[in-house]
């Protein structure tokens, strides 16, 4: 019974990171069915970042806040740089427009930073806490609410406020957005920007777990990539779900079947899950319109 | 089309120009790429110490050329540069891959070209058999199980887990315990895996733990894989003695674990990593401190085994060439093959027509981290 | 004027092949038109799935995988002769395609893309893990094919650079001529079709699953047999080669190059090939250049190099 | 004797019932219009038909065989074809080409022979090829046949898609407003062109807003307003049905400018 609860709790940790990360993904993608394969570069910034703000003798906090301002800005420029002019083109175009950035962000940060790998203190100090026989690390706890309360936010963000709603009209149909004077160009300044934030949030929150080097974004971005199409892409929902989903399946297959198989299982269950339902457990549903 | 392939032609052919050097010395490492942190610490010192040689005066009056290429850890780009500096840059020997899959994939081009090639990867298969123009630096891993296991059977522990990185050296070197375990008397109770990617490993770490039995756990692995298993063990509270491997030997590895999930944690070492507890009377001290300070003024960075590999591969060439009094690479293989005494980072290299390697168990330490730092336990 | 197109291709590209290694300074750049030749080939099936049948696929390298492992095991294990070994790993990746591209290709987009790049993880993580039969990420060697010491005994003596371009350049060129050849024909236009509109395709009878399931087994063959070569030539193989990012690689070269058209692709490999070599000069900015080049090629060329380079030339025409 | 019977065919989107227990029956040769104001459920009236949505309720019958929810491949196989109102265009290939690709059920073989381009292969593309050319020249088309199809004009577009259509050599054709952004030369061009197909015994199922045209070629006039059939019968009772008046007079008043969905 322990073992099950620390398997759970194992995947819990696990999944809550894909979650910080699949989560950045939706913004981007509902507001201009981009899916941006550079975000986990993001999440790279988010640590690297910190960590040499922090080596360079700033307090935390105020580390991990440049982090995610300076990523934001590197999000901003992507979107003004890459982006925008590519408006329009086909799928696997923007695929490697995005792959192209990430590869090129990580050669940036291999020259500005180095090719070590780093990790700064967990906010709340090392010591284990006790669940009923198995145990969490405080850090744990800190991306379980990380990734929460970015859920909470878009949530709120994406059907409370007229932003929100601007951003989905945006990618329903930019053309219907600009006629209601939805500015589109500041929604997808403003989505990339958002989405690198969260991005850099994530690797603020994950670093002291996960650690973090220039070359770190790629895998991450794969598993999250891979939770939101899990969950159905652009619902954070689904993000959230299928972040959780695909940590706890890991963490199941590692302790109960073979931990050399458990990134199979875990595609083997995506690929299930999208044969029975081709949107991902909370997407949206389209129909071909003749 | 054709404007295009002119153009990369004529591109390529400018930079095959040849440049006038003396003795041209090739080498392809992971620079970049999943294995850049033991590559990066190579290319560097290979530079540095080239660097280092030509102020001296070279070799034989001689300046040695570097022509550095970064595969990326991609064995089929390895193979590529291989050939180009053998065919291309014309160098006399080759120095690199990083990592098995490269080395496998250069010594094809190197043994047909007849050409000297030091391998800075830690497989046995690379120098067993032996081809006749193949060497390598890193003691393999083998000889990293066998020195682990050793000390377990002086501890008296028979049943242990072992908890491996499914990336290229955790593969490799599982294998190669799994092969020499039983010599020593030694069960495997549980054989765990990680992803090199992975971010938490208790479950693996839970299932040993609830194995009955166990007195030791063994994690082969690099890069950020065994800090986070060292950490997840502390948090588990596992409380069975940890071996790491060679693979995390670099003041790095305590950092990332944090010293106090890190306390007690065994593993076998070099002498570069405890240059400055090593007696006077040590024959590597002079060597490996003097290789240390340089490393670490010219990067910043703190000195890491592998770079130490890259350091004996070229103390190595150096040494036969001087030796050779000349830079034909027959002249030059015969030479390293003959090899002898030569002191480096990992040991004091002794090399034969059937031994590639020149190194024995003794060439390793048994260290134990204490307060965050090393202690040599024998 | 349209029918002479294919022959153009094909004559430009063993134009090109048979004239380019007199401006060869060394054998080193034998090599690097082989591998010219091999991602060609991977990529010219990749115009079939991409440039005709318009469906993505992030999974292609684990065909490539396939293809190459069984020219590693087929010899050893089942003592087939090394050029059989890779026909037996091309009606295996046929097989395989067959069977995951049925429920792989109702996915749209994205979810194409995941689901293929699953399926390319998949490949890997087998090849990866089952180091009792495939040596692990250390990789296994691969058995001589025999053919250049064939040659040599009828008295062509090629070097084993040499041969392989020459080798893997005629395999390349009959791969085009095959692709070429079903652009035109009525399986071409049907793959065409649903590309341009899925719902007009079925109306006009194409059955649109087994079509898109044509497309991907064709393409799987090759990635397939561009992997054969690979290992065969390199002697030695490791489940890199099955890689996700080999898989993106290929689908760069493709849309890089203009996945609509052979010789684009085959441009695009050719690019992608030379241009780690190239950069080499700009050292730890390597990286840097390589994603850069990436970005602006396919933001300023949309349709990818040569079709662009076509529209400019025709503008300038005109 | 019908050709094509529809049997209380209904479909609901989302708790809407879009089109409700819709009933008529062409029968070979016969000209059939369907009108209403906008969206009142011709188009998807089309798509269920054709295969393209799955109806809820009902019956399509092709020549007395039940081919209700039968995907739109196997029922272009039993003869039944169709142009869109959207134009669905196969933008990257040549005119010809589309043509061509409506010959698909005819030039179709096995992939090995067109991959090798086996003798067989060559020779139906050659047919085919000779097929499109001349249906090019039917609808207007000869001269454009190497043009890209997306340089064409709106107008010439849905001519190619009718000769796309036709290259089935259909028994049934279902047409989505074929001279919609025509001018009133090419609308009557398109207006022989339909009199004619029908001529040769292909039964025609038409959607259009030129009422002027309707009245003039059809034989049957089926009236559908939010999705049920409202009126039937020949164009003259039609365009004097109160309902019929009071329905476009009605709709007219409040309609929204959107295309028919």
């Amino acid at each position: 019974m322990p073992e099950l609860l620390q398997f759970l709790l194992s995947g819990i940790t696990v999944g809550a990171v894909y979650a910080l990360v699949a989560l950045g993904f939706t913004i981007i993608y509902n507001a201009s069915d981009v899916v941006n394969f550079a975000q986990g570069e993001f999440v790279m910034l988010g640590g690297m970042i910190t960590v040499f703000s922090h080596a360079a003798g700033l307090p935390l906090p105020l580390a991990a806040l440049i982090a995610i301002a300076a990523t934001a800005a590197v999000g901003v420029a992507l979107n003004k740089l890459a982006i925008e002019p590519a408006r329009g083109a086909p799928v696997v175009s923007l695929i490697i427009i995005t792959i192209g950035a990430s590869i090129f962000i990580r050669g940036a940060t291999q020259l500005v930073f180095d090719k070590q790998i780093h990790r700064f203190p967990a906010f709340s100090g090392d010591r284990p806490i006790a669940v009923g026989g198995a145990t969490i690390l405080p850090q744990s706890l800190w991306v379980i609410a990380g990734a929460l309360a970015v859920f909470f936010g878009l949530w709120l963000f994406f059907t409370r406020t007229l932003t929100g709603r601007a951003v989905l009209a945006t990618a329903n149909n930019r053309i219907a957005a600009q006629l209601v004077g939805i500015n589109t160009n500041y929604v997808m300044t403003l989505s990339f920007a958002m989405s690198a934030a969260i991005g850099a949030l994530a690797g603020v929150l994950v670093t002291p777990i996960t650690m973090t080097s220039y070359d770190v974004g790629l895998a991450l971005a794969l598993k999250g990539f891979a939770a939101a199409m899990l969950g159905g892409m652009g619902n954070p929902k689904g993000a959230l779900a299928g972040g959780l989903l695909l940590g706890l399946l890991e963490a199941m297959t590692a302790g109960y079947v073979s931990s050399q198989y458990k990134d199979a299982a875990a595609f083997v269950v995506i690929l299930a899950v999208l044969f029975a339902m081709p949107q991902g457990l909370f997407g949206r549903k389209s129909t071909d319109r003749v | 089309m054709k404007l295009f392939t002119t153009t990369a032609l004529a591109l390529v052919l400018g930079l095959a120009a040849p440049a006038l050097a003396d003795i041209k010395v090739g080498a392809t490492v992971s620079e970049t790429g999943p294995a850049s942190f033991l590559g990066d610490p190579e290319a560097k010192t290979l530079k540095l110490l080239v660097e280092e040689i030509n102020a001296a005066g070279g070799v034989n009056g001689e300046k040695i050329e570097l022509v550095l290429y970064d595969d990326g850890g991609d064995p089929n780009k390895a193979r590529t540069f291989a050939t180009r500096l053998v065919e291309d840059d014309e160098v006399i020997a080759v120095i690199g891959g990083t990592t098995t899959g490269t080395s496998m994939a250069i010594i094809p081009v190197l043994e047909d070209a007849e050409i000297p090639f030091i391998s800075l990867a830690g497989a046995i298969e690379i120098i067993d058999p032996v081809r006749p123009h193949t060497f390598k630096t890193p003691h393999t891993d083998r000889m990293a199980c066998a020195k682990i296991f050793e000390d377990m059977k002086a501890n008296g522990y028979t049943k242990i887990g072992l908890i491996s990185g499914s990336d290229g050296f955790g593969a490799s070197m599982r294998k190669q315990c799994l092969e020499i375990v039983a010599d020593y008397g030694i069960e495997v109770l549980a054989d765990e895996t990680y992803g090199p990617t992975d971010a938490d490993m208790t479950p693996q770490l839970t299932n040993i733990k609830g194995k009955d039995g166990i007195q030791a756990v063994l994690n082969p692995g690099f890069g950020q894989g065994p800090a986070i298993v060292t950490r997840n063990y502390a948090q588990l509270a596992v409380g069975l003695p940890l071996y790491q491997s060679h693979g995390v030997a670099s003041d790095g590895f305590i950092e990332l674990a944090g010293a106090e999930a890190a306390e007690g944690v065994r593993l076998p070492g070099t002498a570069l990593l405890v240059a400055g507890l090593l007696p006077e009377s040590d024959p590597q001290r002079a060597v490996v401190t003097a290789y240390k300070d340089a490393y670490e003024k010219a990067t910043g960075k703190p000195v890491s085994t592998f770079g130490g590999y890259a350091h004996d591969a070229l103390r190595i060439l150096v040494d036969a060439i001087s030796r050779a009094g000349s830079a034909e690479p027959s002249a030059i293989r015969d030479a390293i093959e003959a090899t002898s005494g030569l002191v480096g980072t990992t040991g004091t290299v002794t090399m034969s027509a059937e031994d590639h390697l020149g190194l024995d168990l003794s060439a390793f330490r048994m260290l134990e981290i204490e307060n965050g730092g090393w202690k040599i336990v024998e | 004027m349209r029918l002479s197109g294919k022959a153009t291709t094909l004559l430009v590209l063993m134009a090109v092949i048979a004239v380019a290694p007199v401006f060869f300074p060394s054998s080193y750049y034998y090599r690097v038109g082989s591998l010219i030749f091999v991602n060609g080939l991977a990529v010219t099936g990749l115009v079939i799935l991409i440039g005709y049948a318009g469906q993505i696929s992030l999974g292609h390298a684990g065909f490539a995988g396939i293809g190459a492992y069984a020219c590693a095991l087929a010899p050893v294990h089942l003592g087939l002769h090394p050029a059989l070994a890779a026909v037996l790993g091309a009606a295996l990746s046929a097989l395989i395609a067959f069977l995951v591209g049925r429920p792989i290709l109702r996915l749209k987009g994205y979810y194409l893309a995941v689901a293929s790049l699953g399926f390319g993880i998949l490949v890997s993580m087998v090849l990866s893990n089952e180091a009792w039969l495939t040596g692990g990420p250390d990789g296994m060697a691969v058995e001589e094919m025999g053919l250049r010491a064939a040659l040599k005994a009828i008295g062509i003596d090629l070097s084993n650079t040499q041969f392989w371009y020459a080798f893997s350049g005629l395999v390349l060129v009959i791969g085009a001529w095959l692709a070429l050849n079903l652009h035109h024909s009525p399986t071409g236009r049907a793959l065409r079709a649903l590309h341009g509109s899925e719902v007009a395709a079925r109306t006009v009878g194409v059955d649109v699953a087994r079509y898109k399931l044509v497309a991907f087994v064709v393409s799987a063959v090759y990635a397939s047999a561009s992997g054969s070569l690979l290992a065969l030539q390199n002697k030695f193989i490791t489940p890199d080669v099955a890689g996700f990012m080999h898989s993106i690689e290929m689908v760069t070269m493709a849309v890089l190059g203009g996945a609509g058209s052979v010789l684009g692709a085959i441009l695009g490999a050719a690019i992608l090939t030379t241009l780690p070599q190239v950069l080499t000069v700009f050292q730890e900015y390597e990286q840097l250049m390589l994603g850069l080049v990436m970005m602006l090629v396919m933001i300023f060329m949309r349709e990818g190099l040569l079709p662009s380079l076509a529209r400019l030339v025709r503008g300038r025409g005109e | 004797m019908s050709l094509l019977q529809i049997e209380g065919l209904g479909i609901d989107f989302g708790g809407l019932r879009a089109v409700n227990d819709v009933s008529f029956s062409l029968k070979p040769g016969e000209i059939v219009s369907v009108i209403g104001p906008n969206g009142a459920g011709k188009t998807t009236l089309f798509n269920m038909i054709s295969g393209v949505y799955a109806p809820a309720r009902g019956r399509v019958l092709l020549d007395g065989e039940d081919v209700t929810r039968m995907p739109p491949h196997l029922l272009a196989r039993r003869g039944l074809s169709r142009t869109f109102q959207n134009l669905q265009i196969f933008q990257s290939m040549t005119v010809l080409e589309n043509a061509v690709a409506g010959h698909h059920l005819h030039e179709r073989g096995p992939v090995l022979a067109d991959l090798f381009a086996l003798p067989a292969s060559r020779r139906r593309s050659r047919e085919s090829e000779a097929g499109a050319r001349a249906l090019l020249e039917r609808v207007g088309l000869g001269r454009a046949a190497s043009q890209e199809a997306g340089s064409l004009s709106y107008g010439a577009l849905k001519r190619l898609e009718i000769a796309r259509a036709l290259a089935l050599k259909p028994r049934v054709l279902l047409l989505d407003e074929p001279a919609a952004g025509c001018n009133a030369v090419e609308t009557e061009e398109i207006d022989h062109l339909i009199a004619a197909v029908a001529a040769e015994g292909v039964s025609i199922l038409l959607v259009e807003h030129d009422m002027k045209m309707v009245m003039r070629i059809s034989n049957h006039i089926v009236v559908l307003d939010h999705g049920e059939k409202i009126a039937e019968g020949e164009p003259a009772a039609i365009s004097r049905d109160p309902r019929v008046i009071e329905a476009y007079l009605g709709a007219q008043a409040t309609e929204a400018t959107h295309a028919d969905g």
